[in-house]
C-alpha cells in the first residue's frame, strides 16, 4: 500500500539485531512515496541515503542501558559523521536511545518512572514546526499517536535542559490530565522528543510511524513527520 | 548511620543474557581481552545502628534480590 | 572444553548390558515401577542413565499425554471430512495450520506453562512465552501475535501481589522484545488458582500455505544441525539425581552431585536470542535450506531428537560431544535433559549446510551440526565415541505408555447443582441496583484490564486492526493484503465446575461469538485443558466430559479443533483447581477494513440493538460470585445453533457496513457490555430495557446482570437500522430496540434505573487493578 | 587471569525510581532503619592480563556507564 508518487526520495532505515519496529518505519516512508533503504548494522554504507531513520525495538537486547550497545555499531560511526555534516537523522524510541548514547543528541533516556512498560495512545503537543521533520505541522498542534515503552524518561542536566528549551529545541511535549495522558515517565519537563541545533537531528520516545493509517493506530498524526522529511527533499 | 553496599549477581549455573550481550559488543568494539562477563545489582543502603546483620540478610533475600536465581554479598562500609 | 571422560562417569550402553543389576533411581525420576519395566522389555537390558532420563521426560504426562491420550482421541472421532479440508496440519504436529486462502496459512496454539511460573513469575512466563512463539517458528511461520491466558487467586491474596505482576511483566518483557504485538487473553481471579496459578501463552503465526515445515527428519546422510543459545545447565534438576558421585568439581559449573542436586529447575529467556533465532530461522526458510525443523523445548534434545527420528523414515545418529556447552563437565543425561530455552534442531542436506551456517553467522547465532539421519531404523547417540542412547526412536517419543485411568462423576455434584442461585437475596431498591452496578464494574473479573494490557506492546509490526480491549483480536496477515486473522480464547471456569460438558461449549461460545461479534468468519479451534490430577477419578470426569462437550460443539459449529495442549496436575494440596478448559477460536476476515469495533459514537445516530434472548439465568454467574460468593445450579443454557444464526447476522452486518459497534454479552450481562461499548467510546448512550411497561427493579436487574449466552449489543447506523432490523427478521434473529447512542452526553441513562456519569463508571472500572498492584 | 569488579551508580543528583520504590517497600515491610537506597549496576569481569588498568576505564567509561548520569568504580581482585 504505496503511494503512487514515487518522490524519488531515499530514506535509510537502519535494522540492528532486536530491532523492532524498522518495518514499521519503512511503512510510513513508504506512505509518503519515498523510497524506504533497509541498512544493516554491521555495514558502514549509506548507500547515498538523503536522510536515516534509526527505529524501535531492543537492539541487542537493551539489557546494559537502552542504546548503549547500538551506539558502537559500525554503521552508527557513518550515521554520526554523516549527521554532523546534516545528514537529516531521526531516532523513534530506542532510536531516540540509541542517538543520546551516540552523543548526536543530549541527555539521555532512563528507566520511566512508574518502572513499568507502558503501552498507551499518547497526546503531544509539537512544540516547533520549524524544523525538517516537523514543518508539516501547525505550530501548537496536538497529535495523537502510540506509545510505548519502558525506559522513556528523559533526563537531562538542568543547564542542558535549559539550553534546549531555551534554543526551542524540545520538539514535542507530553500534554493532557492525569492519569490518562500527561507526563507518562517522570521526563523533565513533559519532554518527548528534541533536536539538535539546527534541527536535522531529531528524535523521540513515542511512535509516529504507528500513527500514519487509523486502521491500524489511533490516527493518521504521525504521518506529518515522514511527509515534512520527504519537503525539505525535495526543496533541495 | 552507616553505609551498606549490596551486590547481587545471577547464580553461576544460569544463564546471564545481559553478560552475554555485553560481552559480544566488548569483542566487536576491540576488548578481547575481556572472557567473561555477569551483569548483577548494586545497591547503597544508608542504614541506622540499629539495623543488625541479620535484618540485612532479610532485606537482601526478600527484597533486593530473588533467591530463585540470584545470590548476593553485604559489606558495610567504614563509615 | 575440559577433557570430558575423566571429568563426567559415562554410563554406556555396554555398561548398562554387563550389569543388568545396578540400582536406578527411576522413581526419583518420576517413572512407575513397570513402566521402567518396559524400558528393560524394550531395550532388552537396563536402560543407561542418558536413556532412562530420555524416557522418564518423554513418558512424563507433560510429553506424553498418557492420561489424556484415550479422551483426546475422541477429537478425531467426531471432526468430517468437510470440516478437516481446510487443515493443512492437525492433532500431532507442533501446531494446526489452517488454509485461509489468497495462498495464506495459519497456524495457531496455546500452551501452558502453570508451574514454573508459580516458581519464578517473571521467568516462567516469559519462558512460556518463548515455547510457544518456537513452536509456531517451527510450522515455518512467521509470528505475527501473541496472547496470554491468566489465572490468579483472589485479587486481594498476597500471594497474587506475588504472582501477577512477575508474570504480566514476564509476559510482556519477553513478547514486547520479540517485537510480537499482544492482542489479546484473558485474566480471571479465583480461590482455586491461589496456590496453582494458570499462565496458558498463545501464538498466531503466517505462512504462504506451499511453506509448510514440519519436525521431519528423512533422508539418509542428511545433517542435524543445533543452533541458538547454548546448552545449560538450565531446568535440569529433575534428572540431577543421576549425578553420580565421581562427578568433577567445577566451580564454574556449579557442578559436584551435591550442588547439582540444589539445581533450581528454573529457566531464564534470552528474547533478545530468540528475536534473532526468528529472523534467522524465517531467513533459512526463506532460502529454502531445511528439509525439517523442530523446536527445542519442554524435554530439550531428548524430545527434539526423538520426535525428529520418528517422523523421519530412518534413523539418527548424534554426536552429543558436538553440542556446544555453557556449563563446563555435563553429562549425556544433562545434555540430554538440558531445558536451555532459545534453540532449534534442523535437518539439512549436506549440500546446503554450508549455506545454513553463512545465515545463522549473519545473524552472530551458534550453529553446529551434532548429527546426521542415518538407515539403522535407531536413535544412536555417542558421547566422545562412546555410545550412550540407543533406541527405537519411536518407543521414545510416541509409543509411550497410555492410560484408561478411572473416572467418577464426583459425588459433591450433584449437590452442587442443586445449591442454586434463586435463593440469593437481590437487589430491592433503585439504590441497591446503583450500589450493584459499581460493585459489579469494578469487581477484579470485570473491571478493566488496562493496568494489564497496558504493559503489552499491541503495536509492532503495525498490522494490528483489533486488540484489547476488542472482544478478539485482529491481524492483517501483510502489508500488502487485506485478509485479516482474528482470535479469541475464553473460559469461565466456574461454569466448567458446574458442568464441565457445558462448561466447555460455553467457552467455545464464548470464543466464537467474540470472534463473529469482530466481523470474522470462524475457522479452526485450538484448546489449553487445565485440569488437576489425573489420578483422581473425579478431575478425570472433568476431563473427559470437557473434552467430549467441545468435540460434540466443534462438530455443531462446524469448526475443527487444530491442535491443542494439556495440563494436569494443577492442584494446590488436595484440592484441584477449577476445571478450566481454554478454548481458542481462530477467525478470518477477507477484508480487514470492515471489521466491527467495540466503542459507541463512531456515527452520527446509532441505535442499540440486544441480540439474543434473555432468560434469568444467574448459576456460575459472575454477581453470584462478587455478591454472595456463591459457586452452585447450572450455568447458562447452551445454544451453539443460537450462537451459529448469531455469527452469520454479524458477519453479515459487519461485510454490508450495517454496524458501527458491537460487543459480546458474557460475564456480567448487559450491563457490563453497555458500559464498556461506552467507556470505549467515550460516547454516552440511552438504555431503555426491552420490558412491556416500566421496569421493576426486578427485572431490570434480572435483565441487566443475566449471563444468558448467545447475545450481543450492537450499534446500528439510522440509516442501517431498517435494512439490519429486517435481516434478523427474515433470518428470525430474536433481537430487541434497547436504545440509542447519545453523543451529546458523557452520561449512561438507563430508563427507570437511573443516569450515570461515564466519569463514575471509568473510575470504577479503571480504579481497581491500579489499586491493587500499584 | 583476573577477576575485576565494577560498580556502576547513578549520580546522586538524578531521580532513581528503582531506589525510591525499594525504600518505600522496606518501610512497609517493616525495615525503618534503611534510610536511603540507590540501585545501580554490578559487573563482574574476566580479564586476562593483557588488559590494563586504563582498558578497563574505557570499558566502564564508554560502555558499562553512562557519564552524563552515572558514576563508576572499578575493583580488581585478588584471584
Ligand atoms: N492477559 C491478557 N492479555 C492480553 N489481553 C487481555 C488479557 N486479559 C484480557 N485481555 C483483553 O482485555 C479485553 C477484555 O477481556 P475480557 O473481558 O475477558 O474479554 P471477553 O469477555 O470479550 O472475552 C479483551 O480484549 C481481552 O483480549
Ligand atoms: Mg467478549
Amino acid at each position: 500500500m504505496t503511494s503512487s508518487v514515487n518522490t524519488g526520495a531515499r530514506i535509510g532505515v537502519i535494522t540492528f539485531p532486536g530491532t523492532l519496529d524498522d518495518v514499521d518505519a519503512a511503512r510510513a516512508v513508504r506512505y509518503t512515496g519515498a523510497e524506504a533503504v533497509p541498512l544493516w548494522h554491521a555495514d558502514d554504507s549509506l548507500q547515498g541515503v538523503d536522510a536515516v531513520i534509526v527505529p524501535g525495538g531492543f537492539s541487542y537486547g537493551d539489557y546494559l542501558r537502552a542504546g548503549a550497545i547500538s551506539a558502537h555499531a559500525t554503521i552508527m560511526r557513518t550515521v554520526i559523521d554523516e549527521a554532523r555534516k546534516g545528514l537529516p537523522v531521526l531516532g523513534i524510541c530506542n532510536g531516540f536511545q540509541i542517538l543520546t548514547e551516540a552523543g548526536l543528541l543530549p541527555g539521555v533516556v532512563m528507566r520511566n518512572s512508574g518502572l513499568k512498560f507502558k503501552c498507551r495512545d499518547q497526546w503531544l503537543r509539537v512544540e516547533n514546526t520549524n524544523t525538517v521533520w516537523t514543518s508539516r505541522y501547525e505550530p501548537g498542534a496536538e497529535i495523537l499517536v502510540p506509545l510505548k515503552n519502558a525506559e522513556g524518561r528523559y533526563v537531562a542536566l538542568p543547564e542542558t535542559v535549559a539550553e534546549l528549551e531555551g534554543e526551542g529545541r524540545v520538539l514535542f511535549r507530553y500534554v493532557g490530565d492525569q492519569p490518562r495522558q500527561g507526563n507518562p515517565n517522570g521526563s523533565l519537563n513533559d519532554i518527548a522528543g528534541i533536536c539538535s541545533a539546527d534541527g536535522r537531528v531529531a528524535a523521540l520516545m513515542p511512535h509516529p510511524e504507528h500513527a500514519i493509517d487509523a486502521l491500524t493506530g489511533p490516527t493518521d498524526d504521525g504521518l506529518g513527520m515522514f511527509l515534512s522529511l520527504v519537503d525539505s527533499l525535495l526543496k533541495v | 548511620m552507616a553505609r551498606v553496599e549490596v551486590a547481587v549477581v545471577i547464580k553461576s549455573e544460569i544463564l546471564d543474557p545481559q553478560g552475554k550481550a555485553i560481552l559480544g559488543a566488548l569483542g566487536r568494539t576491540g576488548h578481547p581481552g575481556i572472557t567473561q562477563v555477569r551483569q548483577g545489582k548494586h545497591f547503597d543502603l544508608e542504614v541506622d545502628d540499629s539495623v543488625t546483620d541479620e535484618e540485612l540478610e532479610v532485606i537482601a533475600s526478600s527484597l533486593l534480590a530473588n533467591p530463585v536465581i540470584e545470590t548476593w554479598e553485604i559489606r558495610r562500609l567504614p563509615s | 572444553m575440559t577433557t570430558p571422560l575423566d571429568s563426567v562417569c559415562v554410563d554406556t550402553v555396554t555398561a548398562a548390558a554387563a550389569t543388568p543389576e545396578t540400582v536406578q533411581p527411576y522413581r526419583e525420576l518420576g517413572l512407575k515401577d513397570d513402566e521402567y519395566a518396559q524400558i528393560r522389555e524394550i531395550l532388552g537390558r537396563r536402560p543407561t542413565e542418558a536413556e532412562l532420563a530420555m524416557y522418564s521426560v518423554m513418558w512424563s504426562e507433560h510429553c506424553s499425554y498418557k492420561s489424556s491420550k484415550v479422551h483426546l482421541a475422541y477429537f478425531g472421532k467426531t471432526t468430517t471430512e468437510e470440516m478437516r479440508s481446510k487443515m493443512l496440519a492437525g492433532i500431532g504436529e507442533n501446531a494446526g495450520v489452517v488454509d485461509i486462502g489468497d495462498g495464506w496459512a495459519v497456524t495457531f496454539k496455546v500452551e501452558s506453562h502453570n508451574h514454573p511460573s508459580y516458581v519464578e513469575p517473571y521467568q516462567g512466563a516469559a519462558t512460556g512465552v518463548g515455547g510457544i512463539v518456537r513452536d509456531i517458528l517451527a510450522m515455518g511461520a512467521r509470528p505475527v501475535a501473541v496472547m496470554d491466558q491468566l489465572r490468579f487467586g483472589p485479587a486481594d491474596a498476597p500471594d497474587t501481589a506475588r504472582v501477577l505482576p512477575g508474570i504480566v511483566s514476564g509476559v510482556g518483557g519477553y513478547g514486547n522484545s520479540l517485537g510480537l504485538p499482544n492482542i489479546g487473553g484473558e485474566v480471571f481471579f479465583d480461590a482455586s488458582f491461589a496456590g496453582n496459578p494458570l499462565v496458558n501463552a498463545g501464538c498466531i503465526g503466517v505462512l504462504r500455505s506451499a511453506d509448510m515445515y514440519t519436525a521431519h527428519a528423512s533422508g539418509a546422510g542428511n545433517k542435524v544441525i543445533l543452533y541458538g543459545s547454548r546448552t545449560g545447565l538450565d531446568g535440569i534438576g529433575g534428572v540431577s539425581v543421576l549425578a553420580s558421585d565421581t562427578f568433577s568439581d567445577d566451580g564454574n559449573a556449579g557442578a559436584g552431585s551435591n550442588s547439582r542436586r540444589k539445581l533450581p529447575s528454573v529457566q531464564v529467556g534470552d528474547p533478545f536470542a530468540e528475536k534473532v533465532l526468528i529472523e534467522c530461522t524465517l531467513e533459512v526458510f526463506a532460502n529454502d535450506l531445511v528439509v525439517g525443523i523442530q523446536d527445542l523445548g519442554g524435554a530439550g534434545l531428548s524430545c527434539a531428537t526423538s520426535e525428529l527420528a520418528s517422523a523421519g523414515d530412518g534413523g539418527m545418529h548424534i554426536w552429543l560431544d558436538q553440542v556446544p556447552l555453557r556449563a563446563t563437565g555435563m553429562s549425556p543425561a544433562e545434555i540430554l535433559s538440558s531445558e536451555s530455552q532459545e534453540r532449534m534442531c534442523a535437518v539439512v542436506t549436506p549440500d546446503k549446510v554450508e549455506d545454513f551456517l553463512q545465515v545463522c553467522q549473519k545473524w552472530d547465532v551458534q550453529a553446529d551440526v551434532i548429527g546426521e539421519v542415518t538407515e539403522t531404523g535407531r536413535l544412536v547417540i555417542t558421547f566422545y565415541d562412546e555410545v550412550v542412547v540407543d533406541v527405537p526412536p519411536r518407543t521414545v517419543a510416541h509409543d509411550g505408555p497410555v492410560y484408561r485411568r478411572p473416572i467418577q462423576r464426583p459425588s459433591t455434584q450433584d449437590a452442587l447443582q442443586a445449591n442454586t442461585p434463586d435463593s440469593l437475596r437481590r437487589p430491592q431498591t433503585l439504590e441497591e441496583l446503583r450500589e450493584t452496578v459499581f460493585t459489579m464494574i469494578s469487581s477484579p473479573n470485570l473491571c478493566s484490564r488496562a493496568w494489564i494490557t497496558d504493559q503489552y506492546d499491541r503495536y509492532v509490526r503495525g498490522n494490528t486492526v483489533l486488540s484489547q480491549p476488542s472482544d478478539s483480536g485482529l491481524i492483517r496477515v501483510s502489508d500488502d493484503s487485506n485478509l485479516g486473522v482474528s482470535m479469541s480464547t475464553d473460559c469461565n471456569s466456574r461454569y466448567t465446575m458446574l458442568d464441565p460438558y457445558a462448561g466447555a461449549q460455553l467457552a467455545l461460545a464464548e470464543a466464537y461469538r467474540n470472534v463473529v461479534t469482530g466481523g470474522a468468519v470462524p475457522k479452526a479451534v485450538t484448546d489449553c485443558l487445565n485440569f488437576g490430577s489425573p489420578e483422581d477419578p473425579g478431575v478425570m470426569w472433568q476431563l473427559s466430559e470437557a473434552i467430549h462437550g467441545l468435540a460434540d460443539g466443534c462438530a455443531v459449529l462446524g469448526i475443527p479443533v487444530t491442535g491443542g495442549n494439556v495440563s494436569l496436575y494443577n492442584q494446590t494440596g488436595g484440592t484441584a483447581i477449577l476445571p478450566s478448559p481454554v478454548i481458542g477460536v481462530l477467525g478470518v476476515i477477507d477484508d480487514v477494513r470492515r471489521r466491527t469495533i467495540t466503542g459507541i459514537g463512531q456515527e452520527a445516530g446509532e441505535t442499540l440493538i440486544l441480540l439474543g434472548e434473555t432468560r434469568d439465568e444467574f448459576g456460575g454467574s459472575e454477581w453470584a460470585s462478587v455478591v454472595h460468593d456463591h459457586l452452585g445450579g447450572m450455568p447458562p443454557r447452551v445454544d451453539l445453533e443460537a450462537e451459529r444464526l448469531l455469527g452469520e447476522i454479524l458477519i453479515a452486518g459487519s461485510r454490508d457496513g450495517m454496524i458501527s459497534a458491537a460487543h459480546d454479552l458474557s460475564e456480567g450481562g448487559l450491563l457490563q457490555a453497555m458500559v464498556e461499548m461506552c467507556l470505549v467510546g467515550e460516547t454516552g448512550a440511552r438504555l431503555v430495557l426491552p420490558t412491556n411497561g416500566p421496569a421493576s427493579v426486578a427485572d431490570a436487574f434480572s435483565l441487566l446482570f443475566s449471563e444468558s449466552t448467545a447475545r450481543v449489543l450492537v450499534a446500528v447506523p439510522r440509516s442501517e437500522e431498517l435494512r439490519f432490523t429486517e435481516m434478523c427478521l427474515a433470518r428470525m434473529q430474536p433481537m430487541a430496540r434497547v436504545g440509542v447512542v447519545d453523543p451529546e452526553e458523557q452520561t449512561l441513562d438507563i430508563q427507570d434505573v437511573g443516569v450515570f456519569t461515564l466519569e463514575e463508571l471509568r473510575e470504577a472500572w479503571e480504579g481497581t487493578l491500579p489499586k491493587l498492584f500499584g
